[in-house]
């Protein structure tokens, strides 16, 4: 039999398909039902310290098949009110990891704090946060950061801390690097590209916020890009995300490196049932691969790439 | 669940060619939109430099239109948009009304009529007969009645102040037809407490109630959550829910969640 | 009469369509067939000090209808054999970009020179190349590096400057500010995206090369978003290039503050013809926003984002 | 100019079924492909960890095939290739030959009639009638000539040893073939200085001659730049050519673009 399980360190989930941060994360119910629906896992939206309305719309453009732009402004119903939408779906019983994000590394670590007793498994790093003292540019652009971060978060819970990046810098590696020498348990690569729309008719963005993140089936060659890199350079598991729609596209970021996947824009394109069909393909994949495990294709492209 | 909503709802930006003040606190605006709508589903309606809102489809035709009532700062300063203004629109999004029943009662409230009409005169264009039972807070605000007249078996008013029709809730009007029997569906939007009373109703004569259901939209697309209700989406799964679904959601006509996806009070 | 004319400074185009460097741009005959076909000018490929043969095949990879990915490896003619092939074009009428690229800065300075004599009406500096001292990383990563080629090409030539960048930067309006600061008289944004093609049932990278650049449709908003940033922050012309196939993708860049742009993918996409279509996709653009100019349009989406 | 390759290029993965050793420096793998292809087009065959060439088809049925020939490093792994090994195949790009013709000469150098071979076959299923000229360093080389004879009027051989048929080269025998007429086409692929003397006889003879060309590939998508000849580009404009736009091209014969696309000689 095909074994879909996938292990991120000390976590097993029964597929490598999570859902990532963002989509369907607000509400508890909705984390459940892509659970139901097959996800091995889900990340929740990334919590802050206080309610969050976000942008004013329009937050979302729709780049012809490509993908999407957004600018939602991490709309979040903040960390006293979520804990129960994480009941909700770990009642349901869907593994749940916690997305958080702050402005300060103190930040950070409270909420971290603040999550562990929720029944989250994981706990993720959205460092996509404009930082609170820089100037404009994301905690996650930084490796001194980086590391702040994450060695705060470390010693704030017993939980797998998860760092998620950005590939919106030169060399993605590098974080990773700085992330993995500060505790991280595991790499999220990668969040959303930066990118704009502009409508000619009206001469002006299309997203109330001017610039936006770039999601879907563009990103994936540039997210397999900076699994491949990160994947060279640190030892410690690597979740891949980015433009994911098929059991193929899973299995060239396994090959890539990562021990498990996340799916955001492909909720939205192929609806939730998105998880059961990819899981059918991934299973189809693996026996016409003539593998029966996924584990042993994690990273097996560059051990491919040297032999003649 | 519906197909995705990723091949219909590129933006476009169109004109709008009309304007009519339809009661003193509510607008049409008809615009050309080219992509094919039904009625039920809505759009994202940009006005441009301000926020974007959904619109329920009052106009499902070549010539789209929607009819906003002022609420907040951007409805307001949507439906003072005239002739020649620019919007960007994009949809239409969501599910539609089953036009199959024969014998439809339409109970609306306030603007959601907005959403009930086309449904109605589509029925009607398609042999069913049209009963329905409109309300308002006063006459002067009764939506659609006249435009509803010519495809209906009959219209029922009811206002709170009695100005017109009958003296009270609509909901008395609706719980009194569906008593009596005769129709083979109830299509329903407005207030979540009086949608509830129309459900309750359904249920006792075991007719089926839809109701076109609002909550918070960012996406429209089945993204963002914004719009979750219970184990559903509201832009894809909805805005139209059988009444038994209805029913059985605790949020409903009780909590809708804000921008930040706190629930709050309905 | 609608003015497809485009100005970059002090240079001026018939219209604002060049050819993007990289393609058609080995031999003189086929720049000049790009000029024939309706571009407004024309870039070279990138030349070096000498032939270069680049990397083994594969050196391109379709990403379904979303782009490209190439590691072309840099091959090109050498300085020495080049002159011949811009003769032939300039013969022919095309204004001639010449782009360079060395591991550096005296390197780029000794190819400008050589170029000055050959008839080309700018410089464009390649600056994606990796530096000879650094560690793979490229040149136009660093500030510092890019405002010492710019400045050591600026000394060499009386010609225009201008500075391609690389988008695989966390802040690309930082290296334009350093370019323009050093003396270049336009920036060119972007080059392509790093990103990566593995094929699952071989597990090993597609391109011999393993990482490739990302070009066409799916990195429009990415250089979309490097334009306006970049706009926001110099004041020297901006050439825009990435993903451009149609007239309304032009308009979109010219918003977002590019006075000329660069096609490449779709030269091969839409076949050579792309220039005249999207000319008069252009014409017809502009007369239904009762504009007769393109000038009045550079950069207007950042005034309108500011309106009510 | 063609359509795009944008269409019909990507990359898929094929398994070698069947291999022929068709003559001591020359093989035919065959694989399945999904794709139409016609006769003339080529495909990028990939050696995984190795590099990719083009290569003509000289079967564009369900099963494909190409035939290599043994040149240098990459050629000889290629052809070296067993059943079941797995090789990477994109395309087919570039244009075809025009099989209207019904009376045509074939004229084949060397590994050259790879690609003339399924031109034929096709021309003569569509009743054309196809005689064939084919030359050979010597009678074990002699490409295809079993192959062709089920569907040739006549098969002419040449041998640069005399081995098999007419000693000398096969321009000879093809210069007596059109100049005693009754030919409206001339298809030929191989050496360039061989083509040359075709393109030359077929003027003489006011008989069109299409030529088959090879130059140095990278994208084979138009826009590498790498197959520059004139002002075309072999992979889309190309391969197969009309004799009097190759008479035209000052490098037809004489010199081509090595891979860093410095003009050396043929
Ligand atoms: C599917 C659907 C169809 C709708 N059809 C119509 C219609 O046909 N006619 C009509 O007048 N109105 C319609 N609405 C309601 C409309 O979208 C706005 O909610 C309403 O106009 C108030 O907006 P405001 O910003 O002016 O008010 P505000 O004072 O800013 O807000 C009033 C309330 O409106 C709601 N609201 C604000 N923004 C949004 C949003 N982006 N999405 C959903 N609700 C929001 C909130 O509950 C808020 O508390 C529809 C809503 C949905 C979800
Ligand atoms: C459209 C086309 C169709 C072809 N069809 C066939 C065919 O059916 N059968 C066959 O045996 N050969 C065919 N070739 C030639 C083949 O692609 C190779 O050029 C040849 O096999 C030698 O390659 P090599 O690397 O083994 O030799 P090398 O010794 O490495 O090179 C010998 C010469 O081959 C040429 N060459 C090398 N790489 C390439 C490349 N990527 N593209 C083009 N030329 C190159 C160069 O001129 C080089 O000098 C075709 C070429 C083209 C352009
Ligand atoms: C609407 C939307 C909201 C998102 N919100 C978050 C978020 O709150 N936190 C986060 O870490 N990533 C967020 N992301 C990024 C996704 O988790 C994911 O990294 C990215 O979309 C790429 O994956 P995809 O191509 O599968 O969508 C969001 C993405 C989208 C499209
Ligand atoms: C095959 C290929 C070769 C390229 N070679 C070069 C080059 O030599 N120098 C350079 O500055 N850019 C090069 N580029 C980048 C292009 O000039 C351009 O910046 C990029 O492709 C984005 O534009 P596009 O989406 O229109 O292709 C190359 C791109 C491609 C696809
Ligand atoms: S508005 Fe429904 S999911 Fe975003
Ligand atoms: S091989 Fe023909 S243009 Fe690249």
């Amino acid at each position: 039999m095909t074994e879909l399980k996938a292990e991120v360190g000390t976590l097993s989930f029964r597929n490598p398909l999570l859902l990532a941060s963002g989509i369907w994360g607000e509400s508890g119910r909705s984390l459940l039902g892509a659970y139901e629906a097959g996800a091995g896992g889900v990340v929740s939206k990334s919590i802050g310290a206080e309610p969050r309305a976000g942008y004013p719309n329009p937050t979302v453009e729709q780049y012809g098949q490509w993908g999407f732009l957004n600018a939602m402004g991490l709309p979040n119903p903040g960390i006293a009110a979520y804990p129960e939408e994480i009941r909700i779906a770990r009642q349901g019983g869907a593994p749940v990891v916690g997305s958080i994000f702050a402005p300060t590394a103190e930040g950070f670590a409270e909420l971290a704090t603040a999550m562990e007793p929720t029944g989250v498994c994981a706990i993720e790093l959205n460092l996509s946060c404009p930082h609170a003292k820089g100037l404009g540019s994301e905690i996650g652009q930084d490796p001194a950061l980086v590391a702040e971060v994450t060695k705060a978060v470390r010693k704030a819970t017993k939980l797998p801390v998860w760092v998620k990046l950005t590939p919106n810098v030169a060399d993605i590696a590098l974080l990773a690097e700085a992330a993995e020498r500060a505790g991280a348990d595991a790499i999220t690569a990668i969040n959303t590209v930066r990118g704009l729309a502009i409508d000619p008719i009206l001469r002006r963005p299309v997203l109330a916020n001017g610039l936006g993140g770039l999601s879907g089936p563009a990103i994936k060659p540039i997210g397999l890009a900076c699994v491949w890199q990160i994947f060279e350079r640190v030892k410690i598991p690597i979740v891949g995300v980015g433009g994911i729609r098929s059991g193929r596209d899973v299995l060239e970021y396994i090959l890539a490196g990562a021990r498990a996947v996340q799916l955001g824009t492909a909720v939205a394109t192929d609806t939730v049932r998105v998880f059961s069909r990819i899981s059918a393909e991934l299973e189809k994949e693996l026996s016409s691969l003539g593998t029966t495990s996924l584990s042993e294709l994690v990273g097996a492209a560059h051990a491919g790439r040297d032999q003649a | 669940m519906n197909a995705s909503p990723w091949d219909s709802g590129l933006r476009e930006v169109c004109t709008v060619v009309a304007r009519e003040q339809e009661t003193p606190s509510t607008v049409t605006l008809r615009f050309e939109y080219s992509k094919e709508a039904h009625p039920g589903q809505f759009v994202m309606v940009w006005l441009p430099g301000d926020d974007e809102l959904p619109m329920s489809l009052s106009y499902t035709g070549r010539e789209k239109g929607v009819t906003v009532k002022a609420m907040g700062d951007t409805s307001r300063r949507i439906l003072s948009a005239g002739p020649g203004t620019k919007i960007g629109i994009r949809g239409p999004y969501g599910n539609r009304f089953d036009l199959s029943p024969q014998h439809i009662l339409v109970v609306g409230g306030g603007s959601g009529t907005a959403v009930l009409a086309p449904a109605a005169e589509e029925a009607h264009g398609q042999g069913a007969e049209v009963t329905f039972a409109l309300g308002a807070t006063t006459a002067r605000e009764m939506l659609f009645a006249d435009r509803l007249r010519p495809v209906a078996k009959a219209v029922h008013l009811a206002t709170d102040d009695g100005s017109a029709g009958h003296h009270g809730y609509v909901t008395a009007v609706a719980d009194r037809l569906i008593s009596e029997g005769g129709f083979d569906a109830v299509w329903t939007c407005g207030p979540e407490v009086m949608m509830r009373k129309v459900l309750a109703a359904g249920e006792r004569a075991s007719v089926p109630v839809f109701g076109s259901v609002e909550r918070q939209m960012k996406c429209s697309l089945g993204l963002c959550d914004a719009c979750a209700l219970g184990p559903y989406h509201v832009c894809i799964d909805g805005p139209v829910f059988p009444g038994h679904v209805l029913r059985g959601l605790e949020e409903f006509g009780r909590s809708k969640r804000d921008p930040s996806g706190r629930l709050v009070p309905v």
